[in-house]
């Protein structure tokens, strides 16, 4: 399916404990929202990129690529932070324009904290990236499960993720025959073509939930989906490290704040 | 011989108005190897999803081990964990996300313990060779793998009778052989199977009993070599000879003298091909000469 | 007079062909990412969509409970909705994007049943598509799996009522939901990140003003999409 | 000779890593019937895929008519009509409501003017003998009705090179050899016709010219008689030997006198199996009284 969910599977940090993973990840990016710190983003960038290159072995291309994927959200929203609308004109534009009354500008000021908040967001992106490219689904999934998480939203979480792989197959191969016979050579065919790919994904999405229910129905299925989950040995090295971890952080945040 | 299941002038037309089965009559024998064989759309899927009580017979009966199914719940269960059905398309039946998850549905369906749905799991795995698969995820499996866990699930249930749909279909020459060696092991060890295919020659090598569906009607029945004898009802049910079966009685019909009964695999006949006479004398010439 | 109309028009459109080279049209749909919201407003968005969630949760069960059918069929509509989203959008500007499938969902589903599949499938999009995030799961559900199918939704039947014909109606529908949603995303940036003169309403203005470049168009094309779509399912 | 169709050194990886393509180089005989062999995986849909430039390779050329393809939108346009893929499963090409707007669909992107579509699309429905489902809705036909609608929606484009990826899968053998008949007819009226399949049966008896994909390498490529000479690398391709070669060989190796060239249909084989003697008196006492 995703080149991640690869990676997810084959990388080194595989067998260790989801619980202990998304803790770590989960608690770091918890902890880079809360703080203002441009050490503390800096340090958690290098450190998640530091862990799954260095430790769970993913190749260092891959992923200076995989952090380019969301530079357009950064670029436009960046832009709009960076960006300052104002009445007057007294302000220290680095360049501006005037529209009438209106001024548009970038100031310094806006400049620096449209940077940070770009900083900021890529340490959150490797924390989410640690736990995308080191966590299978399942394992996830299983987490949430004891977590108590309704059981409802796990069982669709299941299906979802088994049929995302088989609908979005099934698009494929229509998308595939479709342009064989040129269905997407201009704009008004090209809308022809996908508005008949997705209705006929729809009904095609119908009868798989009609077939599902016969094959699963014959094998007991009643409305529950108990299967065999996971198990995994937390591991007590791993959470001490990550104990560190955190109050190393909540350390350099302190200090930085107090000088 | 004992009759695991069998039907009794099955009806049942879908609310499309598909009429898809017409009076099917069929008993199938405890241990044996059947192949239901037929055309597109002659029923066979139909008269399976019977065979486990997906549905029920508008008229008629189907007969588990000399009772006539009920359709309340427990007895439902019951007999979908005797009677286990491997679809043909993997896509439809697999749903978890990592195989052991998947292998593991079933059994616990059927109210196991953990431990106990462990070792079902681990037995099926081994049996279908896919214990290297166990926490992959079912989207990077290939096709043949898909089809293995489609069986190994099913087998976790331990059914007395294992019915397979068009188990070849898409399948290379290699995978085909695989999967009849494995079932010609269930044989072994067993295992009533059932399989419904249009390969005549998987159906011919294979079989114990085959039965013929056409149009939801049961156009014949019977051993491989009583059932082929009849050519033209073979080939008015969209079926062709299998060729094993037509090499056999073109050689009988040039009047070699071959003993019954007929040749069931490749290898038997080519075996039993006849040799030419050691010398190189025209035949008829020798044979004149002794006179 | 005349010259400052003139002047006033060629800011306005260099204005935008800078924005536009400037930002290439966001992949996918409008998916705040990971890190971009500070904590409190983080934690807020997750609150204030866990009613909708328990909302869902809970009609669904209602639904589910004695046909387990159903639940497959949930199931299967999640992850349609999740390829929906995959596909690519024929788009005016020859650029490329994603539809956002909020109408479509919406109108077929209902809004109950996309404020928890459409949860899901942003959980998807950021774990195996790097989309979206984890910490802003709780806005972008708000924005596109609450806010966007309730106005879809309730467009839908308000003109079903007023017998405005079906395939204008099924456009207004999918093209404000998706409009809908994007309003609500710059008000979640703009909360965020207040101008410091000109406050929340200042911010607002400048988001929705860069993000209606790209979203403008994504909304009329996904309009004319979704028309196309119930055509050929109102066909069977 | 001339080539219609050929690729050089074709390599293809897909974004997961699946190395479907490992440097492929062959050509396809204008008006020629080519059969493409090789196990689920081999890489056969994706050196399709390529022929219609729906692929584009990464390493390596595709050439038609001796011109190497280019990949901008006219020269597309282009290729796409002339070379025509029927795929595999038929639930995946059909969209439309009926039957006539499934196969008009084709031809108006081509930009044919309407009276110009209506021929067209008449004239395939009449070539593969779907008149009198015109008007039906796609999604009530049978297996192998929807199956000749596919093929009608790609006939009406007019294409130079029609390939078929799987076409006899999961089709009954009636269906298979009304299929077989057509593409002969085809054939006979100048098409160059490609096909995908593992059915050694079917290619043995149908190709001029083979290829065998292993692994996204070319393994072979011959005359059937040429190809299927070498049985071990057919087995390592996860292919089988053809029945009727299989016959041939064992009879010749029994010491049978038979002509050159193997028998190329079942007919032909039946027809040249070995009579016996006349007489039943023993052969070798026979030929030793004639000493």
């Amino acid at each position: 399916m995703s080149v991640l969910e690869q990676y997810a599977y084959s990388n080194r940090l595989r067998f260790v404990h989801p619980g202990e993973k998304i803790l770590f990840a989960l608690a770091t990016l918890i902890f880079l929202l809360g703080t203002s710190q441009t050490k503390v983003y800096l340090l958690v960038l290098v450190v998640m990129s530091g862990l799954l290159i260095g430790m769970a072995g993913i190749p260092i291309a891959f992923y200076l690529r995989l952090l380019l994927l969301p530079l357009s959200f950064l670029i436009t929203s960046g832009a709009g932070i960076a960006l300052t609308v104002t009445l007057s004109s007294s302000k220290e534009f680095l360049f501006s324009l005037s529209l009438g009354k209106l001024t548009l500008g970038v100031t310094q000021a806006g400049l620096l904290a449209a940077f940070q908040i770009c900083l900021k967001a890529l340490a959150s992106v490797s924390c989410l990236y640690f736990l995308a490219l080191t966590t299978p689904m399942v394992e996830i999934t299983n987490v949430l499960c004891r977590l108590r998480v309704p059981g409802l939203w796990i069982d669709l979480l299941t299906l979802v993720y088994r049929f995302s792989s088989v609908l979005l197959d099934t698009a494929t191969k229509m998308h595939i025959s479709q342009s064989s016979r040129l269905g997407y050579s201009s704009l008004s065919r090209s809308f022809r073509s996908l508005g008949y790919l997705i209705s006929n994904l729809f009904l095609k999405t119908y009868e798989q939930a009609r077939m599902l229910n016969i094959t699963l129905s014959s094998r007991g299925y009643q409305g529950e989906f108990r299967v065999l989950e996971p198990s995994f040995r937390l591991s007590q090295r791993n959470l001490i490290l990550i104990g560190l971890w955190l109050i190393g952080l909540g350390a350099l945040a302190w200090l930085g704040g107090g000088a | 011989m004992s009759y695991i299941l069998a039907t009794e002038s099955l009806e049942y037309t879908y609310p499309n108005g598909t009429q898809a089965l017409r009076g099917v009559s069929l008993k199938i024998v405890k241990g044996s190897k059947t192949a239901i064989l037929g055309p597109n759309g002659a029923g066979k899927s139909t008269l399976f999803l019977h065979f486990n009580g997906i549905l029920k017979p508008q008229r008629g009966k189907v007969i588990y081990e000399g009772k006539e199914l009920r359709y309340d719940r427990a007895s439902l269960l019951n007999l979908r964990q005797k009677v286990g059905i491997v679809f043909q398309d993997p896509d439809t039946q697999l749903f978890a996300a990592s195989v052991v998850q998947e292998v593991s549905f079933g059994p616990f369906n059927l109210g196991l313990s953990s431990t106990e749905v462990k070792k079902r799991v681990e037995k099926a795995l081994a049996l279908t060779g896919i214990e290297d698969l166990a926490d992959k995820p079912t989207h990077f499996l290939s096709y043949g793998q898909k089809k293995r866990v489609c069986l190994a699930a099913v087998l976790a249930m331990e059914p007395e009778v294992l019915i397979l749909d068009e188990p070849t279909a898409y399948l290379d020459p290699k995978l085909v052989k695989q999967l009849v060696d494995f079932l010609e092991e269930l044989h072994r060890a067993g295992q009533t199977v059932i399989l419904s295919t249009h390969d005549v020659d998987l159906a011919y090598t294979w079989a114990d009993q085959i039965f013929i569906l056409k149009a939801g009607e049961l156009a014949a029945k019977g051993r491989p070599e009583e059932v082929f004898a009849d050519q033209e009802l073979v080939e008015g049910a969209g079926l062709a000879l299998p060729w094993i079966w037509e090499v056999y009685q073109k050689l009988k019909e040039l009047g070699w003298p071959l003993e019954f009964p007929p040749p069931r695999s490749k290898e038997e006949l080519l075996k039993r091909l006849p040799c030419p006479p050691e010398t190189r004398v025209p035949l008829r010439v020798v044979a004149s000469s002794s006179l | 007079m005349l010259s400052r109309y003139i002047k006033l028009i060629l800011t306005l459109t260099s204005y935008l062909i800078f924005v536009s080279l400037l930002a290439p049209p966001p992949a996918y749909a409008m998916h705040i990412m990971e890190g971009f919201l500070p904590l409190g407003w983080a934690a807020f968005w997750f609150l204030l969509v866990l009613p909708f969630w328990a909302w869902g949760l809970k009609s669904l069960k209602v639904k589910v409970s004695g046909q387990p059918s159903l639940k497959l069929l949930l199931g299967l509509a999640g992850a349609f909705t999740f390829v929906l989203s995959a596909l690519k959008l024929p788009s005016v500007t020859g650029s490329c994007s994603h539809p956002t499938g909020v109408g479509l969902g919406a109108i077929l589903f209902g809004p109950a049943a996309m404020s928890v599949l459409g949860a899901i499938v942003l959980l998807f999009q950021a774990l195996l598509l790097a989309h979206g995030g984890l910490t802003t799961l709780g806005a972008n559900t708000f924005s596109m799996a609450v806010v966007g199918p309730l106005v879809s939704y309730g467009i839908y039947k308000f003109l079903q009522k007023a017998r405005v014909p079906l395939s204008i109606n099924i456009f207004l529908a999918a093209a404000l939901g998706d409009l809908a949603t994007y309003a609500v995303t710059s008000l979640q940036l703009a909360l965020a990140f207040p101008a410091p003169d000109t406050g929340i309403w200042g911010s607002f203005v400048k988001f929705i003003g860069i993000f209606a470049v790209t979203q403008i168009p994504l909304a009329i094309s996904e309009g004319l999409l979704t028309v196309v779509v119930f055509n050929y399912l109102f066909a069977y």
